[in-house]
């Protein structure tokens, strides 16, 4: 039983697709001789620069041009060190690569996959650490992942470049060094299913991508207590796996959701207001969101620090609902 | 090639350089047929526009610019792959997209290119590699990654784009043709500036009406021309479009010309008094078709009658393409969220094997940050 | 008292604005020849081409230059005749003009105001269509308005560009025509703060911008009956008037949220989810919204009629949490 | 001015064009002083960068790159506007903001310019209409917005930006350029070619290693100069600003220079293998203080003892600037979410009334859409 790490997952992920398809075709700033925090590590050299490209500083062509690419058949696989410098792709996001199937009236197709690392932590700043994964998942016609273990980046990963459908998938640098089991073989995971982490019968929180290590340290302790903690961890909010939320919660009638990501208008909104809409009336407490403050990320260390829910602020929001 | 510009197209007065001297029968027929068919169909439309109100959506009427989509029209290969915007009826046709299936987008149904989802300004035809949208300047990036497919297989294909001049003030322009340029693609891009950007001037928006002097400058390929001359069009895209097909790398080719009707809809927009009133006579007086006929009255060439003939079957084209959209039923029940996305991955479903969760530990470290 | 449409109000805010101050410039393309539906109409002819000035088509440039330009003390207006086109500023708008406060530490004022058309029917189809109006309102740092009426558009219009926050405002186009008394003198309407536009006890309809109309039109086909709707039009969607909708929901039990957007994690979601977190349990029946589908706008005319939602929809909606 | 490319500074050896015959004592003196003291800053910085891990935010070092921040340092006006990117502290320093602020932001104390909001890489100090961030390429059309606003109001002030050759990478340099061009906006663009955008080559990147070529095409003055020559630096500088400032609009100015130290953070980079050692040997040999050094002794001006004096003002300076960030207090309970955003409306609140809700009809009939 082998571990990898998460950005050791991408990058075996990347490289079997890379050997199962000569479609397949990695781009990006330095996804040549940067590493890519490690998830590019290496492929240059086995499979050569015309199948892993540098690509100049032009996020926004990079994006319709791989939209272009696909279109003639190819099955690009576009890499961004920061969230941040992708905003400039969203025309192509928005306006050609999420809209067209339907446009097109379904015969397109447009395996474009889009990496893209979430900044977190040493003063990454405003402009270095943005999660716009709720953006993603309002925006119908592309798929979103949020993977938060080394297993379910290869799955998905993997998933994503051998599809049909525009796909982003935010990768959060914090979790790179984290260790899973990973099977050798490439596999696939399926988008729309979320992870039942942990069973528990009192509580649901429902997590997504660096709050899923969280809630489940979180969980353990309450254990302890004999509080047990269902975690699900939505692994993909583009499609949003409802019915095991539902489930869940239609079983322990008490839901925390922890999304990292701005509190407004969040992906944790939209949990809570579907469960609401469908249980709201059954639910035995008011649910709650754990999330960013709606503000932009301080740099200095200690405000940072503060910025980012921990778990005491988990442990908090669960007890709230208890 | 000499280059040119909006000024001093103006100041040489009536076009007289047109030359079909030694051309084949065919091409000229060829030439004459595609502007001629693109004419009377926007004429066609136009009247119909407000008939019944059954075309609703907008729609970028394309009168006058007749002689470079004609050209383009004669020089594409099947397997090419050709971007378009806003103003793409005659990129449709030039690719050879059947005439009914453009009539049926525009009316909205289920016939149409695109089953009535798009409309005319953002209508495609993938079974032809014919593919526009709405928004500025997609159709130019779009084309350069279609490009970098089919260098990266080896292919002789080669992309497209059609477009007007005012594309080239997005950013993303001066991107594609630089990543062109460095990566020696495939590509070829025909600029037709026809000097407005609906009711805007180039010369307010652009440091000067020398467009390929600028695009040169990224060791681009440029051919700079008058752009109702058909047959001037048709020699520099076929050159161009060999050039770039042998690997030679891309090419821009810059075509003035103008937009005789609305910059949108059937009705003029000229009470917006938005262009001069001697502009607009001197390039009516340069209508691509009126310029082609009279050369060829001038050499005996494609007389009235084989004319008119070409004009009847034309004709008849259209009138079917309008009983094909007016027959044909409009979409109904369309599940639209599944159309928007697909969660097939079908490839993966064939090899690969599903693997639900890992096991994860929750009890590791958090990671160590590295300083960037 | 004197009526003015939509279109009308906007173009009256503007040239009081014009007129107030030397330090306001509208910009975009086509401001001087287009109009905008009416909105700019005659104000080059009467401020010139200084102060109304078109644009090249470079909405990305328009944007970060406002910045700029704000940075120096102006206090410019960027119009777009569609947002769709507006989607190529995202950098400027989510990396530069969000979060400048924040990261300038508060010493930087950054009036930009962003008037931004959302296409509605004839075909727009969807490159003319999007209203992002819930990306914004997740994004922390800028204001967002979505004025469903004449005085309303006048007043955030104006409040906005003598503001000191970046803010965006989504015009509907097919409001452009609707009419409203106006009071002539220049006023403001401060943001965050919901219209109570009719009052009732058994049920609250939060709507939003065209949803407005509707909603309004609904309620008095339903006083009838007796059924007394509370319609609440929010107005500003950052910030969101959360007091107004909780004491209208305390006292109804009842909500149905309507919002003309795509439904998943959209303003709808949001409203739902901090009203359940606060009265879920309050709650006489579980909440329900009024939303686009999650899918881009067809084209075809009966297509687009069956997406966007109309008075049955909402009625349907309003019955449901009956 | 000539034109020169990376590739020609590479064959013509090492610089000896550095001419400071003529020049003022205060001048020679101001290049010299503006040099050493970035380069030391940085140097200190560096040693200090983890030592106890007080600098926790990532950090581009500049050293390599000191002649044309202190040439410009000796130019600006304080109303002049300046904004970089993230290699910012040479251009922090030429805006004449304060080394304490600098290095208590990288320390994130409330000191900072931005109280430790921002870090290094986006600092600003609004006080010295100095302004910078991480995202390329930001600070080019932030700065032609400024340039905007300066020729609106009649002012004679200039909006400059600093920034690294992959900045023009982004679409959104070409709008801005043509945009000033078209405007001939009060703006100076100055480009320090370094080579690389982190490990990447420019010409992996970009068509050719002439960058002015296609800035000039757009109608901008340039200017082309190797960039550890302070004085040619200084000049050009000079004559720049002052056409700009003049009203004879946008200048681009290319630097060709090099970065010794890494892409980013203390440790060096070089393990890659992304430069060739003798590019490296060949720029650490062209270091600009060393050239001006050489040239000063030379010329026996500026002597080794008033230089040491200089470089013990400059560490003396560096001393206190350290012991300020290490003594300024740590933010605390900063509420972030109103200090993202306000709903203040300052003018509005004096100058107009309130008016809460109209009168809406709701009986009014919808609108009826025009086409477009
Ligand atoms: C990104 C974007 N911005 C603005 C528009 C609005 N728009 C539609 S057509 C047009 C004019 C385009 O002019 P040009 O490219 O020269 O083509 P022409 O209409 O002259 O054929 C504009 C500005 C758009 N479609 N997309
Ligand atoms: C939009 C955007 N894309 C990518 C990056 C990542 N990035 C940071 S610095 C850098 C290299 C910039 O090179 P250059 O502009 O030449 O400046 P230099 O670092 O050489 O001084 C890159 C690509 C970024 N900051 N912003
Ligand atoms: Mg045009
Ligand atoms: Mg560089």
């Amino acid at each position: 039983m082998r571990t990898l790490t998460y950005a050791q997952a991408v990058n075996e992920a990347l490289a079997q697709a890379l050997e199962l398809s000569e479609d397949v075709v990695v781009l990006g700033q330095l996804v040549d001789t940067s590493g890519v925090f490690g998830t590019t590590k290496g492929l240059v050299e086995k499979f050569g620069k015309k199948r892993v490209q540098d690509f100049p500083v032009s996020e926004n062509l990079m994006t319709s041009a791989g939209m272009g690419a696909a279109l003639a058949g190819m099955r690009p696989v576009l890499v961004h060190h920061r969230l941040d410098f992708m905003v400039y792709a969203m025309d192509p996001i928005v306006n050609w690569l999420s809209l067209w199937r339907l446009k097109s009236n379904g015969q397109s197709r447009l395996p474009v996959t889009i990496r893209t690392v979430v900044g977190k932590g040493w003063g990454q700043g405003p402009q270095h650490s943005k999660s716009l994964h709720g953006w993603f998942a309002h925006l119908p016609g592309v798929n979103v992942a949020v993977p938060a273990t080394a297993h379910d980046a290869k799955g998905l990963l993997l998933e994503s470049i051998f599809g049909e459908t525009p796909t982003i998938i935010l990768e959060n640098r914090s979790l790179f060094s984290m260790e899973e089991v990973v099977p050798e073989n490439p596999y696939r995971i399926p988008f729309g299913q979320a992870a039942i982490r942990r069973r528990g019968q009192h509580v649901t929180v429902a997590a997504l991508g660096i709050m899923v290590p969280i809630a489940l340290r979180v969980a353990k302790q309450l254990a302890e207590e004999s509080i047990e903690v269902e975690v699900l961890d939505l692994r993909t909010v583009s499609p949003l796996d409802r019915d095991t939320v539902l489930k869940s919660v239609a079983k322990t009638k008490r839901l925390v959701v922890a999304d990292p990501a701005w509190r407004s208008v969040s992906v944790a909104a939209e949990v809570i207001a579907f469960v609401s809409e469908k249980l709201g009336r059954d639910l035995a407490s008011n649910p709650t969101r754990v999330c960013f403050p709606d503000s932009h990320t301080p740099m200095s260390a200690p405000l940072e620090a503060s910025f980012y829910p921990d778990d005491a602020a988990m442990l908090s929001a669960i007890r709230s609902v208890l | 090639m000499e280059t040119i510009t909006h000024a001093a197209i103006r100041q040489s007065g009536r076009y007289s350089r047109l030359k079909i001297e030694g051309l084949s029968m065919e091409l000229l027929r060829g030439l004459y047929r595609g502007m001629v068919r693109l004419r009377r169909c926007e004429e066609a439309l136009m009247v119909q526009y407000r008939v019944a109100d059954e075309i609703r959506c907008p729609v970028h009427f394309t009168i006058g610019q007749e002689a470079v989509p004609a050209a383009l029209g004669l020089l594409l290969r099947k397997d090419d792959f050709l971007y378009s915007h806003h103003r793409c009826h005659g990129y449709f046709l030039a690719k050879d997209a059947p005439m009914g299936a453009l009539f049926a987008e525009l009316f909205g149904r289920t016939t149409g290119a695109n089953g009535g989802l798009a409309g005319s300004q953002e209508i495609s035809m993938p079974s032809h590699n014919f593919f526009s949208g709405a928004i500025l300047s997609g159709a130019l990036s779009l084309a350069a990654g279609s490009a970098f497919a089919f260098q990266y297989k080896g292919d002789d294909r080669v992309a497209l784009a059609g477009f007007g001049e005012a594309a080239t003030e997005e950013g993303i322009f001066w991107e594609a043709l630089s990543y062109a340029s460095v990566r020696k693609l495939p590509l070829v891009y025909i600029c037709e500036n026809n000097l407005y950007s609906m009711y805007s001037a180039q010369v307010n928006r652009q440091p000067a009406d020398d467009l390929s002097k600028r695009v040169q400058a990224f060791g681009v390929r440029t051919f700079t021309l008058f752009g109702n001359d058909p047959v001037a069009a048709y020699e520099a895209l076929r050159e161009a479009i060999e050039y770039a097909r042998k690997g030679g790398g891309p090419c821009f080719l810059e075509f003035y010309t103008y937009r005789i009707n609305a910059h949108v809809g059937p009705e003029s927009d000229d009470y917006i008094n938005y262009r001069p009133a001697d502009e607009i006579e001197f390039w009516k007086s340069n209508d691509p078709i009126a310029l082609f006929e009279e050369r060829l009255d001038h050499a005996g060439l494609l007389g009235r009658s084989e004319r008119e003939l070409i004009v009847a079957e034309i004709d008849e084209e259209i009138d079917e393409a309008f009983q094909f959209a007016r027959n044909s039923p409009m979409p109904a029940d369309v599940d639209l969220e599944a159309l928007s996305r697909s969660c097939e991955s079908p490839f993966a479903e064939r090899h690969l094997p599903l693997s639900s969760v890992g096991d994860f530990d929750e009890t590791q470290p958090v990671a160590v940050l590295a300083p960037y």
